[in-house]
Protein backbone atom coordinates (compact mmCIF):
# COMPACT_ATOMS: atom_id res chain seq x y z
CA UNK A 1 0.00 0.00 0.00
CA UNK A 2 1.49 3.28 -1.34
CA UNK A 3 0.54 6.51 -0.02
CA UNK A 4 1.43 10.11 -0.96
CA UNK A 5 0.76 12.98 1.25
CA UNK A 6 0.74 16.81 3.20
CA UNK A 7 0.10 15.81 6.51
CA UNK A 8 2.63 13.63 9.02
CA UNK A 9 2.41 9.49 9.76
CA UNK A 10 2.00 8.21 12.98
CA UNK A 11 4.62 4.81 12.58
CA UNK A 12 3.10 3.50 15.24
CA UNK A 13 -0.25 2.89 13.92
CA UNK A 14 1.00 1.77 10.28
CA UNK A 15 3.24 -0.96 12.20
CA UNK A 16 0.25 -2.32 14.16
CA UNK A 17 -2.38 -2.02 11.56
CA UNK A 18 0.30 -4.37 9.21
CA UNK A 19 0.10 -7.07 11.70
CA UNK A 20 -3.31 -6.54 13.84
CA UNK A 21 -5.55 -9.47 13.56
CA UNK A 22 -2.73 -11.52 12.01
CA UNK A 23 -0.65 -14.37 13.19
CA UNK A 24 1.55 -15.44 10.18
CA UNK A 25 4.02 -12.55 10.45
CA UNK A 26 6.74 -13.12 12.59
CA UNK A 27 8.91 -9.50 11.12
CA UNK A 28 7.79 -6.04 10.93
CA UNK A 29 10.81 -4.13 9.64
CA UNK A 30 10.01 -0.12 9.48
CA UNK A 31 12.23 2.39 7.98
CA UNK A 32 11.67 6.74 8.84
CA UNK A 33 12.98 9.10 7.26
CA UNK A 34 13.60 12.44 9.22
CA UNK A 35 14.85 15.98 8.02
CA UNK A 36 18.07 16.84 9.40
CA UNK A 37 18.49 20.40 10.98
CA UNK A 38 21.74 21.01 8.68
CA UNK A 39 22.88 20.59 5.29
CA UNK A 40 26.59 21.81 3.74
CA UNK A 41 27.41 23.39 7.36
CA UNK A 42 24.60 25.55 7.46
CA UNK A 43 21.57 25.17 9.38
CA UNK A 44 18.43 24.14 7.88
CA UNK A 45 14.84 26.94 7.78
CA UNK A 46 13.06 24.22 5.98
CA UNK A 47 13.12 21.57 3.21
CA UNK A 48 10.41 21.52 0.25
CA UNK A 49 9.64 18.50 -1.80
CA UNK A 50 8.36 18.70 -4.83
CA UNK A 51 6.58 15.93 -6.66
CA UNK A 52 5.31 14.05 -10.34
CA UNK A 53 1.77 13.41 -8.96
CA UNK A 54 0.32 10.20 -10.77
CA UNK A 55 3.90 9.22 -11.61
CA UNK A 56 5.07 9.34 -8.29
CA UNK A 57 2.14 6.38 -7.07
CA UNK A 58 2.80 4.17 -10.36
CA UNK A 59 6.49 4.30 -9.60
CA UNK A 60 5.74 3.50 -5.65
CA UNK A 61 3.88 0.77 -6.91
CA UNK A 62 6.43 -0.52 -9.44
CA UNK A 63 8.72 -0.60 -6.73
CA UNK A 64 6.74 -2.33 -4.23
CA UNK A 65 5.32 -4.69 -6.65
CA UNK A 66 8.91 -6.05 -7.40
CA UNK A 67 9.63 -6.15 -3.87
CA UNK A 68 7.46 -8.49 -3.32
CA UNK A 69 8.39 -10.15 -6.89
CA UNK A 70 12.08 -10.62 -4.92
CA UNK A 71 10.53 -11.18 -1.34
CA UNK A 72 7.53 -13.12 0.16
CA UNK A 73 6.22 -10.35 2.05
CA UNK A 74 3.08 -10.48 4.32
CA UNK A 75 2.37 -6.64 3.44
CA UNK A 76 4.13 -3.65 2.38
CA UNK A 77 3.79 0.46 3.55
CA UNK A 78 4.99 3.53 1.52
CA UNK A 79 4.19 6.78 2.78
CA UNK A 80 6.02 9.71 1.71
CA UNK A 81 5.11 13.14 2.00
CA UNK A 82 5.19 16.61 -0.03
CA UNK A 83 5.25 20.08 0.90
CA UNK A 84 7.10 22.25 3.21
CA UNK A 85 8.69 20.25 6.67
CA UNK A 86 10.70 21.39 9.16
CA UNK A 87 13.80 19.87 11.18
CA UNK A 88 12.94 16.88 12.81
CA UNK A 89 9.64 16.49 10.68
CA UNK A 90 9.23 12.78 9.25
CA UNK A 91 9.11 12.44 5.67
CA UNK A 92 9.39 8.57 4.28
CA UNK A 93 7.97 5.73 5.85
CA UNK A 94 8.59 2.15 4.61
CA UNK A 95 6.92 -0.67 6.29
CA UNK A 96 7.64 -4.66 5.44
CA UNK A 97 6.11 -7.76 7.06
CA UNK A 98 7.22 -11.13 6.31
CA UNK A 99 7.55 -14.15 8.39
CA UNK A 100 10.93 -13.96 8.86
CA UNK A 101 13.37 -11.36 9.61
CA UNK A 102 15.91 -11.44 6.63
CA UNK A 103 12.87 -11.02 4.39
CA UNK A 104 12.00 -7.69 6.19
CA UNK A 105 14.88 -6.51 6.55
CA UNK A 106 16.08 -6.87 2.74
CA UNK A 107 13.07 -5.73 1.49
CA UNK A 108 12.70 -2.48 3.50
CA UNK A 109 16.36 -1.58 2.43
CA UNK A 110 15.28 -2.56 -0.91
CA UNK A 111 12.72 0.03 -1.21
CA UNK A 112 14.18 2.57 0.29
CA UNK A 113 17.14 2.03 -2.07
CA UNK A 114 14.87 2.35 -5.55
CA UNK A 115 12.69 4.94 -3.86
CA UNK A 116 15.67 7.07 -3.96
CA UNK A 117 16.35 6.40 -7.39
CA UNK A 118 13.24 5.85 -9.17
CA UNK A 119 10.16 8.16 -7.46
CA UNK A 120 9.70 11.81 -8.94
CA UNK A 121 10.53 13.48 -5.44
CA UNK A 122 12.75 16.64 -5.20
CA UNK A 123 14.00 18.20 -2.21
CA UNK A 124 14.15 21.64 -1.84
CA UNK A 125 16.60 23.38 0.89
CA UNK A 126 15.48 26.85 2.70
CA UNK A 127 18.87 27.33 4.24
CA UNK A 128 20.84 31.35 5.39
CA UNK A 129 22.13 31.30 2.25
CA UNK A 130 19.42 30.71 0.23
CA UNK A 131 16.93 28.19 -1.52
CA UNK A 132 18.71 25.23 -2.96
CA UNK A 133 18.05 21.91 -5.57
CA UNK A 134 18.84 18.76 -3.06
CA UNK A 135 21.76 17.53 -5.57
CA UNK A 136 21.21 13.19 -5.45
CA UNK A 137 24.16 11.64 -4.04
CA UNK A 138 26.39 8.69 -6.47
CA UNK A 139 25.81 6.72 -3.26
CA UNK A 140 21.74 6.24 -3.90
CA UNK A 141 22.30 5.11 -7.36
CA UNK A 142 25.31 2.79 -5.78
CA UNK A 143 22.95 1.82 -3.15
CA UNK A 144 20.13 0.53 -6.06
CA UNK A 145 22.79 -0.80 -8.00
CA UNK A 146 23.54 -3.64 -5.50
CA UNK A 147 20.50 -5.55 -5.41
CA UNK A 148 21.12 -6.39 -9.14
CA UNK A 149 24.74 -7.98 -8.39
CA UNK A 150 25.02 -12.05 -8.06
CA UNK B 1 2.27 16.71 -27.30
CA UNK B 2 2.46 17.44 -23.56
CA UNK B 3 5.66 18.78 -21.62
CA UNK B 4 6.19 19.01 -18.21
CA UNK B 5 8.80 20.51 -16.47
CA UNK B 6 9.77 19.63 -12.71
CA UNK B 7 12.21 21.04 -9.87
CA UNK B 8 14.95 23.37 -11.37
CA UNK B 9 13.84 22.48 -14.72
CA UNK B 10 10.61 23.64 -14.27
CA UNK B 11 12.21 26.81 -12.70
CA UNK B 12 14.84 27.29 -15.49
CA UNK B 13 11.62 27.13 -18.01
CA UNK B 14 9.38 29.13 -16.53
CA UNK B 15 6.45 27.13 -17.07
CA UNK B 16 5.59 23.64 -15.05
CA UNK B 17 3.09 22.57 -18.01
CA UNK B 18 2.67 23.52 -21.73
CA UNK B 19 1.03 21.53 -25.17
CA UNK B 20 3.35 22.12 -28.25
CA UNK B 21 3.83 21.27 -31.62
CA UNK B 22 7.03 19.83 -32.10
CA UNK B 23 8.39 19.35 -35.45
CA UNK B 24 8.07 16.38 -37.56
CA UNK B 25 11.22 15.54 -36.99
CA UNK B 26 11.40 15.83 -33.29
CA UNK B 27 10.78 11.79 -33.33
CA UNK B 28 12.96 10.75 -30.20
CA UNK B 29 13.44 12.63 -26.93
CA UNK B 30 16.69 13.68 -27.83
CA UNK B 31 15.82 15.68 -30.61
CA UNK B 32 12.66 16.99 -28.74
CA UNK B 33 15.66 18.26 -26.84
CA UNK B 34 17.44 20.01 -29.64
CA UNK B 35 14.51 21.27 -30.67
CA UNK B 36 13.25 22.71 -27.21
CA UNK B 37 16.82 23.82 -27.42
CA UNK B 38 16.46 26.35 -29.95
CA UNK B 39 13.35 28.40 -28.22
CA UNK B 40 16.51 29.79 -26.39
CA UNK B 41 16.31 31.78 -23.39
CA UNK B 42 14.93 29.17 -19.93
CA UNK B 43 15.08 26.42 -22.77
CA UNK B 44 18.70 27.00 -23.40
CA UNK B 45 19.51 27.35 -20.02
CA UNK B 46 17.02 24.03 -18.65
CA UNK B 47 18.94 21.88 -21.16
CA UNK B 48 22.49 23.27 -21.31
CA UNK B 49 24.13 20.53 -19.29
CA UNK B 50 21.70 16.97 -20.31
CA UNK B 51 23.45 14.92 -17.58
CA UNK B 52 21.53 17.20 -15.00
CA UNK B 53 17.85 16.15 -16.87
CA UNK B 54 16.07 13.34 -16.71
CA UNK B 55 13.23 12.14 -18.72
CA UNK B 56 9.61 10.52 -18.55
CA UNK B 57 7.35 10.17 -21.12
CA UNK B 58 3.66 9.17 -20.43
CA UNK B 59 5.31 8.41 -16.74
CA UNK B 60 8.02 6.02 -17.68
CA UNK B 61 11.52 6.88 -17.13
CA UNK B 62 13.27 6.62 -20.48
CA UNK B 63 16.24 7.85 -22.00
CA UNK B 64 17.10 10.36 -24.53
CA UNK B 65 16.88 7.80 -27.21
CA UNK B 66 13.02 6.99 -26.48
CA UNK B 67 10.61 7.56 -29.34
CA UNK B 68 7.71 10.61 -28.70
CA UNK B 69 4.73 10.65 -30.63
CA UNK B 70 2.08 13.58 -31.20
CA UNK B 71 -0.35 13.14 -27.49
CA UNK B 72 2.23 11.96 -25.69
CA UNK B 73 3.29 13.16 -22.38
CA UNK B 74 7.20 14.36 -21.84
CA UNK B 75 8.15 15.18 -18.46
CA UNK B 76 11.78 16.76 -17.93
CA UNK B 77 12.89 16.92 -14.23
CA UNK B 78 16.53 16.71 -12.89
CA UNK B 79 17.39 13.52 -10.89
CA UNK B 80 15.36 12.23 -8.11
CA UNK B 81 16.26 13.82 -4.79
CA UNK B 82 13.25 11.82 -2.38
CA UNK B 83 13.41 9.62 0.36
CA UNK C 1 19.22 1.32 25.94
CA UNK C 2 18.15 -2.12 26.56
CA UNK C 3 15.00 -3.11 28.68
CA UNK C 4 14.22 -6.92 29.15
CA UNK C 5 10.38 -6.78 30.50
CA UNK C 6 7.20 -9.26 30.99
CA UNK C 7 5.32 -5.87 29.93
CA UNK C 8 4.29 -5.10 26.06
CA UNK C 9 5.91 -2.28 24.46
CA UNK C 10 4.80 -0.08 21.94
CA UNK C 11 7.23 0.44 18.68
CA UNK C 12 5.60 3.62 17.92
CA UNK C 13 6.45 5.76 21.09
CA UNK C 14 9.97 3.90 21.30
CA UNK C 15 10.54 5.50 17.50
CA UNK C 16 8.94 8.99 18.24
CA UNK C 17 11.27 8.76 21.64
CA UNK C 18 14.54 8.85 19.91
CA UNK C 19 14.17 11.21 17.41
CA UNK C 20 11.99 13.91 19.62
CA UNK C 21 13.45 17.20 19.97
CA UNK C 22 16.57 16.09 17.83
CA UNK C 23 17.18 17.24 14.64
CA UNK C 24 20.86 15.78 13.64
CA UNK C 25 19.17 11.93 13.11
CA UNK C 26 18.14 11.79 9.32
CA UNK C 27 17.00 7.46 9.38
CA UNK C 28 15.53 5.58 12.11
CA UNK C 29 15.32 1.64 11.55
CA UNK C 30 12.89 -0.45 13.90
CA UNK C 31 12.18 -4.27 13.87
CA UNK C 32 9.24 -5.83 15.68
CA UNK C 33 9.67 -9.42 16.37
CA UNK C 34 6.38 -10.88 16.72
CA UNK C 35 4.71 -14.70 18.15
CA UNK C 36 3.47 -16.70 14.97
CA UNK C 37 0.55 -18.62 15.55
CA UNK C 38 1.95 -21.86 14.03
CA UNK C 39 4.79 -23.70 14.43
CA UNK C 40 5.90 -27.33 12.88
CA UNK C 41 2.94 -27.46 11.25
CA UNK C 42 0.91 -27.04 14.19
CA UNK C 43 -1.01 -23.90 15.82
CA UNK C 44 0.66 -22.74 18.49
CA UNK C 45 -1.45 -21.80 22.15
CA UNK C 46 1.20 -19.98 23.40
CA UNK C 47 5.08 -19.15 23.73
CA UNK C 48 6.58 -18.90 27.12
CA UNK C 49 10.47 -16.96 27.15
CA UNK C 50 12.53 -18.21 30.10
CA UNK C 51 15.97 -15.58 30.23
CA UNK C 52 18.83 -15.77 32.68
CA UNK C 53 18.70 -12.59 34.46
CA UNK C 54 21.62 -10.13 34.69
CA UNK C 55 23.70 -12.12 31.70
CA UNK C 56 21.04 -11.16 29.51
CA UNK C 57 21.24 -7.40 30.34
CA UNK C 58 24.98 -7.23 30.16
CA UNK C 59 24.67 -9.67 26.70
CA UNK C 60 22.48 -6.82 25.29
CA UNK C 61 24.31 -4.08 26.68
CA UNK C 62 27.61 -5.82 24.79
CA UNK C 63 25.75 -6.27 21.57
CA UNK C 64 24.46 -2.81 21.93
CA UNK C 65 28.29 -1.96 22.16
CA UNK C 66 29.16 -3.45 19.51
CA UNK C 67 27.25 -1.93 16.93
CA UNK C 68 28.08 1.52 18.68
CA UNK C 69 31.42 0.75 17.81
CA UNK C 70 31.04 -0.77 13.95
CA UNK C 71 28.42 2.07 13.10
CA UNK C 72 27.96 5.81 13.88
CA UNK C 73 24.76 5.63 15.72
CA UNK C 74 22.97 8.31 17.29
CA UNK C 75 20.70 6.02 19.90
CA UNK C 76 20.00 2.43 20.03
CA UNK C 77 16.78 0.60 21.79
CA UNK C 78 16.50 -2.89 22.75
CA UNK C 79 14.02 -4.15 24.55
CA UNK C 80 13.01 -8.06 24.36
CA UNK C 81 9.91 -9.32 26.51
CA UNK C 82 9.81 -12.60 28.60
CA UNK C 83 7.09 -15.00 30.42
CA UNK C 84 3.85 -16.04 28.88
CA UNK C 85 3.12 -14.63 24.88
CA UNK C 86 0.07 -15.93 22.71
CA UNK C 87 0.20 -15.68 18.84
CA UNK C 88 0.34 -11.99 17.49
CA UNK C 89 1.99 -10.77 20.66
CA UNK C 90 5.39 -8.74 20.58
CA UNK C 91 8.39 -10.47 20.98
CA UNK C 92 11.17 -7.80 20.45
CA UNK C 93 12.05 -4.33 19.47
CA UNK C 94 15.52 -2.69 18.34
CA UNK C 95 15.17 0.69 17.00
CA UNK C 96 18.75 2.32 15.59
CA UNK C 97 18.78 6.11 14.68
CA UNK C 98 21.58 7.52 12.46
CA UNK C 99 22.48 10.33 10.10
CA UNK C 100 22.22 7.85 7.28
CA UNK C 101 19.82 5.06 6.36
CA UNK C 102 23.05 2.44 5.78
CA UNK C 103 24.13 2.97 9.19
CA UNK C 104 20.67 2.83 10.88
CA UNK C 105 19.61 -0.87 8.76
CA UNK C 106 22.72 -2.52 9.16
CA UNK C 107 23.12 -2.03 12.74
CA UNK C 108 19.42 -3.09 13.34
CA UNK C 109 20.09 -6.61 11.61
CA UNK C 110 23.54 -6.90 13.35
CA UNK C 111 21.84 -6.18 16.59
CA UNK C 112 18.53 -8.52 15.98
CA UNK C 113 21.93 -11.05 14.31
CA UNK C 114 24.09 -11.05 17.94
CA UNK C 115 20.61 -10.83 19.79
CA UNK C 116 19.52 -14.04 18.44
CA UNK C 117 22.86 -15.95 18.90
CA UNK C 118 24.11 -14.53 21.93
CA UNK C 119 21.64 -13.14 24.28
CA UNK C 120 20.41 -15.96 26.89
CA UNK C 121 16.39 -16.48 26.09
CA UNK C 122 15.37 -19.74 25.50
CA UNK C 123 11.94 -20.60 23.93
CA UNK C 124 9.07 -22.75 24.96
CA UNK C 125 6.25 -23.81 22.97
CA UNK C 126 2.66 -24.99 24.09
CA UNK C 127 1.48 -26.76 20.76
CA UNK C 128 -1.56 -29.18 20.48
CA UNK C 129 1.17 -31.69 20.84
CA UNK C 130 2.57 -30.66 23.94
CA UNK C 131 5.35 -28.74 24.99
CA UNK C 132 8.10 -27.98 22.92
CA UNK C 133 11.40 -25.97 23.70
CA UNK C 134 12.86 -23.97 20.22
CA UNK C 135 15.42 -25.39 18.72
CA UNK C 136 17.88 -23.13 17.24
CA UNK C 137 17.86 -22.65 13.61
CA UNK C 138 21.36 -22.92 11.82
CA UNK C 139 20.89 -20.17 9.86
CA UNK C 140 20.80 -17.76 12.91
CA UNK C 141 24.55 -18.73 13.76
CA UNK C 142 25.12 -18.20 9.52
CA UNK C 143 23.55 -14.94 9.85
CA UNK C 144 25.59 -13.29 12.99
CA UNK C 145 28.84 -15.15 11.37
CA UNK C 146 28.45 -12.91 8.34
CA UNK C 147 29.41 -10.10 10.38
CA UNK C 148 32.54 -11.03 10.57
CA UNK C 149 33.55 -11.48 7.08
CA UNK C 150 35.38 -9.26 4.56
CA UNK D 1 30.32 -22.66 43.41
CA UNK D 2 27.10 -21.91 42.09
CA UNK D 3 25.42 -23.76 39.37
CA UNK D 4 22.19 -22.49 37.57
CA UNK D 5 20.49 -24.27 34.49
CA UNK D 6 18.38 -23.00 32.14
CA UNK D 7 15.33 -24.42 29.94
CA UNK D 8 15.65 -28.12 29.43
CA UNK D 9 18.86 -28.57 31.29
CA UNK D 10 17.43 -27.07 34.20
CA UNK D 11 14.33 -29.48 33.75
CA UNK D 12 16.11 -32.17 33.53
CA UNK D 13 18.55 -32.07 36.01
CA UNK D 14 15.18 -31.01 38.28
CA UNK D 15 16.10 -27.74 39.90
CA UNK D 16 17.31 -24.18 38.79
CA UNK D 17 20.07 -23.64 41.17
CA UNK D 18 22.47 -25.20 43.72
CA UNK D 19 26.07 -24.36 45.74
CA UNK D 20 28.16 -27.52 45.05
CA UNK D 21 31.57 -28.42 46.41
CA UNK D 22 32.93 -29.50 43.21
CA UNK D 23 36.51 -31.84 43.42
CA UNK D 24 39.74 -30.45 43.13
CA UNK D 25 40.07 -31.89 39.79
CA UNK D 26 37.22 -30.27 38.22
CA UNK D 27 38.96 -27.22 37.16
CA UNK D 28 37.44 -26.48 33.47
CA UNK D 29 34.42 -26.27 32.55
CA UNK D 30 34.92 -30.09 30.76
CA UNK D 31 35.88 -31.45 34.08
CA UNK D 32 33.28 -30.18 36.03
CA UNK D 33 30.79 -31.30 33.37
CA UNK D 34 32.31 -34.74 33.75
CA UNK D 35 31.78 -34.76 37.45
CA UNK D 36 28.49 -33.69 37.41
CA UNK D 37 27.28 -36.91 34.94
CA UNK D 38 28.47 -39.34 37.69
CA UNK D 39 26.05 -37.97 39.57
CA UNK D 40 23.79 -39.63 37.10
CA UNK D 41 20.03 -39.35 36.97
CA UNK D 42 18.69 -35.80 35.99
CA UNK D 43 22.70 -35.15 35.50
CA UNK D 44 23.60 -37.55 33.24
CA UNK D 45 20.60 -36.94 31.31
CA UNK D 46 20.78 -33.18 30.64
CA UNK D 47 24.88 -33.43 30.14
CA UNK D 48 24.73 -36.77 27.67
CA UNK D 49 25.06 -35.06 24.14
CA UNK D 50 27.03 -32.06 25.36
CA UNK D 51 27.21 -30.76 21.47
CA UNK D 52 23.81 -29.06 22.56
CA UNK D 53 24.84 -27.61 26.28
CA UNK D 54 26.47 -23.78 26.30
CA UNK D 55 27.75 -22.38 29.57
CA UNK D 56 28.97 -19.34 31.17
CA UNK D 57 31.26 -18.97 33.68
CA UNK D 58 30.25 -15.54 36.03
CA UNK D 59 27.92 -14.53 33.14
CA UNK D 60 30.28 -14.89 30.17
CA UNK D 61 29.73 -17.23 27.25
CA UNK D 62 32.48 -19.71 27.49
CA UNK D 63 33.49 -22.82 26.03
CA UNK D 64 34.43 -26.09 27.65
CA UNK D 65 38.50 -25.73 28.10
CA UNK D 66 37.65 -22.31 30.49
CA UNK D 67 38.70 -22.49 33.78
CA UNK D 68 36.74 -22.90 36.77
CA UNK D 69 37.85 -22.11 40.44
CA UNK D 70 35.66 -22.12 43.89
CA UNK D 71 33.05 -18.90 44.37
CA UNK D 72 32.46 -19.01 40.43
CA UNK D 73 29.06 -19.05 39.38
CA UNK D 74 28.40 -21.96 36.11
CA UNK D 75 25.41 -21.62 33.77
CA UNK D 76 24.81 -24.80 31.62
CA UNK D 77 21.62 -24.11 28.92
CA UNK D 78 20.83 -25.30 25.60
CA UNK D 79 21.82 -23.03 22.59
CA UNK D 80 19.78 -19.47 23.36
CA UNK D 81 16.68 -19.02 20.82
CA UNK D 82 15.57 -15.12 21.75
CA UNK D 83 14.74 -12.80 19.07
Amino acid sequence: MIRVQTADFDPGAEIAALHARRRDIGAVVSFVGLVRGESHGEALTSMTLEHFPGMTERELERIEREARTRWRLDDVVVVHRVGELKPGERIVLVVTAAAHRRSAFEAAEFLMDYLKMRAPFWKRELRASGEHWVEPRDSDDDAAARWNQG
Amino acid sequence: MRLLYFAWVRQMVGCSEEIVDAPREAETVGALIAWLQTRGGGYADAFADLKRVRVAVNQDHVDFGAPVRAGDEVAFFPPVTGG
